[in-house]
């Protein structure tokens, strides 16, 4: 398939158009019918998760919110391909991955009301915490790469990035590094067609990001991102390749950020509703619930009352997290050091001296 | 001058307006400076009012950023680029450190480096990992850079068209914090504040107070409780982190005998080591009481459940002055 | 211990023989580190030895340097990774501080990262720009980090070794200037030395001396014309930049009333500012003498046909520990 | 041309072979004879300075040295095609254009003895310094490019990089912008197969550097960096491109570094005499000269006089640089800042303070 849909003849692998009819039965991925709905519902909750979290944000009990609307097919097929000891690498935006690696949505709401504990992911394996700084996180992923290949595991690492992020030179490092140890990593890049306000074409003058793997030696394609089909099939036989110690791949999910990019920003600043709306049309969750009704695989009560099953269940676990108790202040210290320096001890000590000198001055 | 009330965001913004409207080789650009004006606003309207070869945005990719901007200089233009976030300028370190600090040293002053680096920084506003750092000594250390901090709407645009003026770098440490916190009267037309000036805010006889940027205000908060306590307190804003008005902080030390330096930076190794040793250096036999930094934590800054441990209050403030005073 | 005739190179490269030998996690890489066995040697025959997945040359990326050495930490290994000279460890600042430094707290403790990145730095050896520079505060004021500057082939020995054993990411500089210089008998077996500990190397009674790398040895060429002068100088080797050794530091600040700082660093914002600050905090009321910085000037390091200007000598050093004890 | 060998299609591009025949006339770029003569006495002019440099550093009379050897056709061609106002971005191994640039050959030596201000190019225009960090320089280039085309000026910026630099982030950074932009500048990389002593293979897993290209949407071109015909009329091409407005050009000069990586290193450690021996064979100077030869454009007596006379003429000035005054102390100081702070004068008298207390103590 990578050589089908090598990145140079820049074709974009689809296996569904618009509407969610199959137009390539060659390349369906093998999935069982209740995997797919599985999937499916996952996406759903993810989705009506995005949009809670939306809703609670605007009522200031959550902070800053990157919502991943639209692109929860390359999250819900990365979710069905990546085993238990395979390692996700995660940018910001695909929760979907996140909840299958074993985060739960109460860690998720912890870190974005601004609990570190939310971040370190306690019921899961192999996950890196998130962190902010774009594509700084690929490095990582190449070295756990190496880790793999040097211990002779059979695992894969999941690494993800955004389109923006493709531009920073750690990028450019990991990729070629990566490359050049042919460790396991399958490099995702959702090219949700913005960076914050940046739109794709200001990003790169390239014809794409898949393109860029040949400046790697690795391959690369270009996936319709918001097709579940595809997404699948190029992440089932990017892992294989990965497992069979053939090195690296870069897999470009084309999709499109239908929401703002956090809750801090207003995207009809620099969007039109038209380009809004020619998208809409290709949203994933309607394409993939579309191929499932042709195949009469939905139940339009069964999954009115999962959906609203998920909105209780959300809302529970959403007022769990807002009961998480305060961080003391000794969580500022106790993780910086395996062996801490007298210093920051010394530097916790006088504060609680302070504190009581504040208690019994007020 | 017309006067107008400003926050900190627009009146960086007039600066910004009053320079590229004065100067065609000025350029601004950053990572969602364009279109959108950048994350914070800073750079609203402008793109509309100069276009999009002046006022622009760029790829993301910091290093490229700072590095275009010292190619651009070096090719005469007068860059003025925003780092989205304090804890997104070590992309760009190696260009900061390797050349725009040298550039001009390595030529023998032949080329010169003109170019201002904004960056958004500081704590309080309950954002995420990465975006709340004060690390100004980082910056105020590499041989070759000023680093400028100002604490008001005023000085903001004052220090910023000399900033943008100056043939040196300078990087513009911007605390968001008081982005839009403070409100004053600020001059509508051009007006400059020098670098490498400190001010006195409120002059007093006991202690001498040194703080910049956000953490100024936190100590004007602490004031009438000082005064209460029946402490006369010199309040100094620093402005210039370097060049340090060395000659003022003195004057006053030597004047009060006292010294609480406050700042949201870690305490070891920063900016506040700097002073004590520039005390000592200056005013040795005048010192009555150890100086004080009242400063974070060794620590990275706390996710925002965590940041109130973090930050620096007045209350805090307080308690170290009245400490040191009664030494 | 059986005991061998070592410079600061072979002492290292033990260090490196003896925990990839007792420690499979152990992987050491970086330019050129490999087959050449780095450009000062100082892993040479560690290839030969232990394999090209254990020891070898990466791509020429320092940013993908670190950042793969922080993923192999992630997954369990231990990687030494060197950084070919201290002015091209820049292009990594951005992963040293966001990652090596956070990834330990910001996973709550979860994700340990045993990395050791080794720095040839400082000056003397007439080399290009940048590759010269002492840039050890820029590190040591970031939270999360340690930094360990050996000043002898048995403290580069041990201190390595402690370092490799440690599970805290640490940044050890090797001052390249007496990678050859110094020789010594040290122990051909494991042995450590404690990070965070200084070292008295002259117990003395009028002044302490703190300095390190290769400093010390400049102190030390300075000592007989000061006992000459009747100056008991206690000479301290503060061997761990962060955390540091403050105990030790102030109870010989206590004895001695008197401090000198000699450091290759820029004096501004260094390390010499901490060391005054913690005298301050930590013994202000024995100081006899404002503490003094025998360091280098705020500039770039020149070029070698200037670098005798900018490099500290013994006649400095002496002529400012005389000024500092006849204060 | 770009289309013709577009690097996509993996042809290197040639136009006279190992023993300077001409193979493929139409690629012939245009030059006068005369020019081309010079352009060949250039080439040997910046060889013999090499090879003296070498000796004089083994007699430690200069600091350590990047020899040239084997890639003198890149930068004799460089010479021909940089017009006066053109911008130079150096590496640090391509003396045959700085030359051109109006760099003098006491310059470099001063530089390589350790003056500053040998790096400054008194005489020359548009020339940034040499400096060490590898690939650091090209976003420089990219913003220089910047600069041009806001100033609507006719000029074209050539950049140097290394194999090796072309791992390193900047370079991905650089070459994004500039195309982004659409900004005049050629990039052009000496791929001479060693990073000191990492072979190119373990620098990156693709097909070579001219590919890379593709990652930016610019024309990229493999070139024989040892055939000068091959090398003047790419950096004709892409310098007419630039300057035409269609942005920039990536170059990949695939030569030999025929010498050691600098004074202090030793090649026989990790390459071999056999393919030291293979690369002899296209020496780029021993090529054009045996063209030059075919075409009885060269007088034997004549070059061995000629050559001669740049033996002395190159000690000459190394002599007169060798007796250049040292450095006084306030050039430490002086070009840190246009607007110099106290406290730097203040560090130049103390240190003058103690530098008096010396002298009178001795
Ligand atoms: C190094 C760095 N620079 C800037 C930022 C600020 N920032 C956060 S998200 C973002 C845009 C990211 O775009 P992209 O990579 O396309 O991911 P998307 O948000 O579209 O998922 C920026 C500039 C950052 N987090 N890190
Ligand atoms: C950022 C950086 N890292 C490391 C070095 C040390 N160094 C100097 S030259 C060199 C190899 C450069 O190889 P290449 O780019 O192929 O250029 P060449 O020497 O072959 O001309 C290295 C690693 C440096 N100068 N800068
Ligand atoms: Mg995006
Ligand atoms: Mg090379």
């Amino acid at each position: 398939m990578f050589k089908e849909f090598d990145a140079t003849k820049k074709k974009i692998f689809r296996v569904m158009d618009d509407d969610g009819h199959i137009i390539s039965d060659k390349h369906m991925p093998l999935i069982e019918e209740n995997q797919l709905i599985d999937a499916y519902h996952n996406m759903v909750f993810a989705r009506t998760a995005d949009h809670m979290i939306i809703s609670y944000q605007r009522q200031g009990r959550i902070y800053t919110y990157p919502p991943n609307y639209g692109q929860e097919a390359i999250h819900g097929a990365t979710a069905m391909v990546m085993r238990p000891d395979d390692w996700l690498v995660p940018a910001f935006r695909e929760m979907g991955a996140w909840l299958a690696k074993g985060a739960t949505l109460k860690d998720i709401f912890l870190y974005f009301m601004g609990y570190e504990v939310g971040n370190t992911w306690p019921a899961a394996n192999h996950f890196l915490p998130i962190s902010v700084p774009i594509a700084s996180q690929l490095p990582h992923a190449a070295g756990i790469g190496y880790a793999i290949k040097y211990k002779k595991l059979d695992e894969v690492v999941f690494a993800f990035v955004g389109d923006g992020g493709t531009s920073e030179g750690d990028f450019h490092e990991a990729l070629n590094f990566a490359a050049v140890w042919k460790v396991p990593v399958v490099f995702i890049v959702q090219n949700n067609q913005f960076a914050i306000s940046v739109p794709f074409r200001m990003q790169t003058a390239s014809a794409g990001i898949a393109i860029k793997s040949v400046a790697y030696g690795m391959p690369g394609i270009q996936v319709d991102g918001n097709d579940f089909f595809a997404m699948l099939k190029t992440l089932q036989e990017a892992s294989a390749y990965c497992r069979e110690g053939n090195g690296p791949v870069l897999i470009e999910a084309v999709t499109y950020r239908k929401g703002a990019h956090t809750t801090s920003d207003d995207p009809t600043k620099y969007r039109s509703k038209e380009e809004e709306e020619t998208w809409e049309k290709k949203d994933p969750l309607k394409r993939l619930k579309n191929y499932l009704d042709s195949k009469n695989l939905l139940d339009e009560t069964e999954d009115r009352r999962l959906e609203e099953q998920y909105r209780l269940e959300i809302d529970r676990i959403f007022v769990e997290a807002e009961n998480q108790p305060a961080s003391p202040l000794e969580d500022v210290f106790k993780y910086m050091y395996a062996d801490m320096p007298d210093d920051l001890k010394k530097q916790q000590v006088e504060h609680e001296n302070f504190l009581q000198w504040k208690e019994s001055n007020s | 001058m017309s006067m107008k009330i400003m926050n900190m965001v627009n009146a960086i913004n007039s600066a910004l307006d009053i320079k590229l409207a004065e100067d065609p080789d000025i350029v601004v650009y950053g990572e969602d400076v364009g279109v959108e004006g950048g994350v914070f606003r800073v750079t609203e309207g402008l793109q509309l009012k100069y276009g999009a070869e002046r006022v622009f945005d760029s790829p993301l990719a910091e290093s490229a950023i700072a590095g275009t901007a010292i190619g651009m200089a070096a090719a005469g233009l007068r860059p003025v680029i925003e780092m989205q976030f304090c804890g997104f300028v070590y992309p760009a370190f190696n260009q900061i450190i390797s050349h725009l600090a040298r550039m001009r040293n390595r030529s023998r002053g032949r080329i010169e480096m003109p170019v201002v680096v904004r960056i958004p920084y500081g704590g309080g506003i309950n954002a995420l990992e990465h975006h709340s750092e004060s690390m100004e000594a980082l910056y105020a250390q590499i041989p070759g850079l000023k680093v400028v901090i100002p604490s008001t709407p005023a000085d903001a645009k004052g220090l910023l068209i000399s900033a943008i003026e100056s043939n040196d770098p300078i990087l513009f440490m911007e605390p968001k914090r008081i982005y839009r916190a403070i409100k004053q009267e600020v001059g509508e037309e051009k007006f400059s504040i020098p670098i490498g000036k400190a001010k006195i805010i409120t002059p007093g006889t006991d202690v001498t107070v040194v703080a910049y940027g956000a953490m100024v205000r936190e100590v004007q908060k602490a004031l009438p409780k000082l005064k209460e306590a029946g402490i006369s307190v010199e309040l100094i804003d620093l402005r210039t982190i370097y060049p340090m008005d060395k000659e003022t902080l003195a004057q006053s030390i030597r004047k009060t005998g006292r010294l609480v330096f406050v700042a949201e930076e870690p305490t070891s190794f920063g900016v506040g080591a700097e002073i004590i040793a520039m005390a000592n250096e200056e005013a040795f036999l005048y010192l009555q009481a150890p100086p004080k930094r009242v400063t974070a934590f060794d620590t990275i800054v706390p996710l925002p459940k965590g940041e109130h441990h973090y930050i620096i209050s007045p209350e805090k403030i307080f308690y170290e002055i009245q400490k040191t005073v009664k030494f």
